[in-house]
């Protein structure tokens, strides 16, 4: 199965060709790097911007409005932070005109920890972009969401935020994505670029790949349980897979959510299952003052409050000014498997 | 600061035909009592903010007449600040708009009554949305450049903004992407210098002599003209919008112009007798050199002056927005 | 009695005196105008910068580095938005250098609507700045307040966010400010610049003006109240106020918090108000996703949902993409007077 | 882009006294050696990043050898980006440092295990802490300038960073702020210009001829020189900041230099052959003028190989920080 790398490169590759997508640029995003997490490797409309983050989101919204369709790339979302005045423009854009403009644009970035990046390379940006309105942001965790949100992304007439959990993106999935071929190593052969010299390289784009579509705004149910909800989405969400299954073991039933759209983000889906369950923990790495786990929460008390049966619980990156280079500060940084799976425990035996 | 050369002498035959001068006069007289309009809205209390382009006519409405008008790339894209009215006028737009958005009416065109005054957007004549924030359409600029270099044909991309605003980033970064050696762009690049920010007076804070020669370091062809003067405005505008569609590159042009009913009401809206006055100026020019008469041109100004105020009037008794409208156009589904 | 604006004035012009301000800047800060809303008239440090709102965050906090104490100010908060990597990295200079540097600088910007300000000049920012890290923040409702809360943030030696309501700034105090003169027409002629020509113009302040500080990290008890406790700041602080007045009328009690500083805030004070009433409301103008008030009232859920006896609750701005200009606009998009009585009278009847 | 110049005809005299060409020649020497440790320990698996300044010896040691070394506004500030080792290690910085934030222990005096290699932070010599995002520092440095602008004596700020991130608006920014006529400020703006920014070649994007132009707008002082050359570097740095300090006015200075093991870690760290390698250059000059032979370098090269892989097996073995440290300086009250 094709990494989320590949999923992302084999999605824009689909869409240059079918849904007009005519711009996939940002910092060393065209040749020879391709990008460096090597999402864009090999892709024809793929360009290398000025390093200059104002520019690429300023080009993108220009782009859009002179009716393109572009797909920009912010190299880290550490980066992001000096254009917020921008992405707050691209989505009042269509309300401030009334209707007269909107912008059909894609922007990725990968966020979050989990290569050791140290204080610059770990930020997350679900936080802070869930704070702006007029976009819709997803955030996948497997390979095949990633691909098929990109695709419903790339087809979208308003902003859309694609952050791309930088820890997974190596990570193989378990389901195909339609077209991908069967062999991973004749996948790596037709798509990776090459180490070395890259000049002459052309990729063999898979024939069959389609517009596999997941629809913004829906969630995706990973495993069903009765006594317990936990909601995550990008790095945390294994985690709290993993944490089920442990719990599974021990005899405690947990239902998993995969959020995937967090704006809009399917409440529907949320209620439901804490409505079942009365217990609810939500899991993000982004710092937990301010943090979009909150809202959650507070949607969950505000709507839900005499369907639960204990506290919803936050568990959220520390809110300190950055993530420590060294093994031991990430760690006690950011929910590590441990956090999550002792959380989860605890909420299943609290009583009141 | 170089100090805007005074109107060529007059004893110099006007370059343009007739027709043209009275159209441009037409339209200067047209804009300046639609600010004028605008201002008395608001001391009047049917507005609650102005800010406006008097003072900038002789630039503003050459600039639009020159503008090649239409929808998509093949036209030319206006990313514009808020002193623009002599453009949008100049391209045909009736007034009432501008006094409905004054009134923030459901019938606001530009905005349905969310946008201040002088925040025009106009998709049929690739009229990008003005924003409040300075500066930041210099950075989407170039976008819309791409699109129509890609494209093919002659539109082009105008973008402009004040003297002040040029030391944001955005301006070096219009700059730089338009003058990329890999996708020179064609992007008229436009500075009206009326020597202020607000209070803040440009000499203690341009280290250029001329802000235009920040063109020059990036190869990108570069002039300082007075944009007092419609005449000099409309062929130099020509000149540079000629070079930017045929050679399909970059060109920085700065035009000092004057500021005059200071910054926006923040400041009083009071008409400042310091300044140039262009419109006073053309008049002269043309009163001597016999393109219209004195009478005529008061005649025309009373009867804008006129239209204005019934304008004013019908604007004033529209609707505002209804509440629950805050929901619409979140996102363009919505549509 | 003073108002905010010249509060906020005699603040600086103390600071610059006695507690080693070096400079005050920002875009038309110094003469001839002294600040959009006046609050740097007269002052002797004060100075204009270029429109580059990096420029002034950078050079403040370059100042910072270089022995000084700045006092920047952002003109509008709604114009901060392209400084948000220069903020973060402020919050993370003493961090990320393990201690060794850190910057004594103070940003001043107003915030929030009121004004009829439409897209541009209505926007909230303790969202936004309560999620970053390393800074404080602060946010006066009277004009006592913001008087000694300045005083504080310009002995700091951290970076402080202080946020100024703008409906407020014009709003004079109820409480004297010790220094000031007894009458205000008087305290007018002494330090408010005059209409016209400015050049000849210098201000007397009063010289009875002391340190007077309101530490950073406590709140202020408005009125005592047992049914109901209501938690807020900034310009909605005032409408809780009367809110509880109205509601004393129909014989229920709330107690009104003035939080005053968002980070560090008072917990405790919050955390004794809640134990005691068992209902909390928080209300802020900040649009409602991932909003400050959310992390409150996750911190209530998480720490106190044993003592409540109805959901805590927020009342906060649309999420909707600026705040439109006419009066209906903005009126439906923020909270106003009637939106906090009625659902301090709602949580007040709520029986699960 | 222009090419770096050859060295100088090793037939024209050294222009330098002796004591300092192998005070150079020696630093340049350390600073390769510690780079090339921190790549072998990176390789090694004991470090998760490397990221410095090999190729940039030439230009940089000059630098802190002519820095006004100590605290304050009296003395020189360096906002430094993270290519800088040569410059830490020429103001007296013990290597093993840098060794030690490569390896993230606690005991690393720049971040106390926190942040990548190279970057150093050192206020007991005024060195601000560099930091990832690029061209920030270009954004501060206008402030400490101002401080000793504002304090007297002769005290400069210095900032240095890459070609490709003059792209970003706070190169403009530093420009602007450094020139203003209320306040020029005492401002050495370095561009090291390795005509790469990670995989993006300068030539699509520059349309500069030479990055140095962009200070002519603002009547600052500019000059491109060549970095590679230690005699050159020295010679126009010393000239730069002596009026920089004398004249209190901004400088803006470009050095061609080479990137001899890539961008970082991320791109491999191999010797990149095709580079121009000033420390061999240098030496084949040293040794030509019989300022040093081939053995005198070799031994010292040696020596520093040993002492170096000593402190790297130090580094090592030291513990990490804590988990609870995470806490620690969030606010300066903690210290
Ligand atoms: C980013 C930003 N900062 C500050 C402001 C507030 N502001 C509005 S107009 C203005 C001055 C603009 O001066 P200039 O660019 O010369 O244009 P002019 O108004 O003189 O035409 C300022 C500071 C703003 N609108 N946007
Ligand atoms: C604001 C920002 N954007 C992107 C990056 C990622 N990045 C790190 S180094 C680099 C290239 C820098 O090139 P240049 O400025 O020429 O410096 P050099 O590395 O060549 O010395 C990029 C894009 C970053 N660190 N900061
Ligand atoms: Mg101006
Ligand atoms: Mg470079």
């Amino acid at each position: 199965m094709a990494n989320m790398a590949q999923a992302i490169r084999m999605a824009l590759h689909y869409a240059e060709e079918n849904l007009g997508v005519t711009d996939i640029f940002g910092e060393d995003v065209g040749a020879p790097l391709g990008g460096v997490f090597t999402c864009t490797q090999g892709l024809k409309t793929a360009w290398n911007s000025p390093l200059d983050e104002r520019g690429i989101i300023g080009a993108a919204m220009g782009i859009a409005l002179g009716g393109g369709r572009p797909v920009a790339e912010i190299q880290f979302c550490d980066y992001v932070y000096n254009t917020i005045d921008l992405l707050k423009l691209a989505g009042n854009t269509c309300w401030a005109s009334n209707g007269d403009w909107n912008l059909p644009m894609v922007v990725r970035t990968p966020v979050g920890s989990g290569i050791r990046g140290s204080i610059y390379h770990s930020h997350s940006f679900d936080a802070t972009m869930t704070h702006i309105p007029g976009w819709k942001v997803v955030m996948p965790s497997t390979p095949l969401d990633a691909y098929g949100l990109l695709i419903s992304a790339c087809k979208e007439q308003n902003p859309v935020m694609f952050l791309e959990p930088k820890a997974l993106l190596r990570v193989k999935g378990d389901e195909r994505i339609p077209g991908e071929p069967d062999d991973d190593r004749a996948l790596s052969k037709m798509i990776d670029a090459p180490l070395g010299d890259r000049s002459q390289w052309k990729p063999q784009w898979p024939a069959e790949l389609e517009a596999f579509a997941i629809p913004i705004g829906k969630g995706k149910l990973l495993r069903e349980g009765t006594q317990l909800t936990v909601v995550s989405y990008g790095r945390t969400l294994p985690l709290c897979s993993r944490a089920a299954q442990t719990l599974a073991d021990e005899g405690i039933s947990v239902e998993v959510i995969d959020l995937r759209s967090l704006w809009p983000y399917d409440w529907e889906m949320i209620k439901t299952s804490v409505q079942k369950t009365g217990r609810v923990l939500f899991v993000n790495e982004d710092t937990e003052v301010t943090n979009f786990g909150e809202h959650l929460l507070r949607r969950t008390v505000e709507e839900l409050f005499y369907s639960l049966l204990a506290p919803p619980r936050l568990v959220a990156g520390k809110f300190i000014p950055g993530i420590g280079l060294a093994d031991t500060l990430e760690m006690a940084s950011v929910p590590q498997q441990n956090d999550i799976t002792d959380a989860l425990r605890s909420l299943a035996g609290e009583q009141p | 600061m170089s100090r805007p050369r005074l109107i060529k002498e007059s004893s110099a035959p006007l370059p343009l035909d007739r027709e043209l001068l009275v159209r441009i006069h037409d339209l200067m007289v047209k804009t300046r009592v639609l600010e004028e309009r605008l201002i008395q809205m608001y001391k009047q209390g049917h507005g609650y903010f102005w800010i406006g382009g008097p003072g900038e006519e002789a630039f503003n409405v050459p600039l639009g007449l020159l503008m090649k008008k239409g929808q998509g790339p093949e036209y030319d894209y206006l990313h514009a600040h808020y002193r623009q009215s002599g453009t949008l006028l100049a391209l045909g737009e009736e007034p009432i708009g501008a006094l409905r958005q004054m009134k923030n009416t459901a019938s606001d065109p530009y905005s349905g009554g969310r946008n201040f005054a002088g925040h025009f957007s106009l998709r049929k004549y690739n009229v990008a949305p003005v924003s409040s924030p300075i500066e930041v359409q210099y950075s989407i600029a170039p976008g819309t450049a791409m699109m129509q270099k890609r494209v093919g044909g002659d539109g082009i991309t105008i973008v402009t903004g004040g003297d002040a605003g040029t030391a944001e980033g955005d301006f070096a970064t219009c700059l730089i992407w338009s003058s990329r050696p890999a996708n020179p762009l064609p992007v008229l690049i436009i500075v009206t210098n009326n020597k202020w920010g607000i209070s803040t007076s440009a000499e203690g804070q341009h280290g250029e002599t001329r802000v235009s020669e920040r063109g020059k370091a990036f190869n990108i062809r570069s002039k300082t003209i007075n944009g007092n003067d419609p005449v000099e405005a409309y062929t130099e505008l020509k000149e540079a919008m000629e070079y930017v569609r045929t050679e399909r590159k970059p060109f920085l042009l700065e035009a000092n112009v004057s500021r005059l009913y200071g910054h926006s009401s923040a400041s009083g809206a009071n008409y400042v007798s310091e300044e140039l006055d262009c419109l006073k100026q053309f008049e002269t020019r043309l009163e001597a050199d016999g393109v219209l008469t004195r009478q005529q041109m008061d005649e025309l100004r009373n009867r804008y002056t006129e239209d204005m105020a019934a304008a004013a009037r019908i604007a004033r008794d529209e609707p505002l927005p209804a509440p629950e409208t805050i929901w619409k156009h979140i996102f363009a589904e919505d549509k």
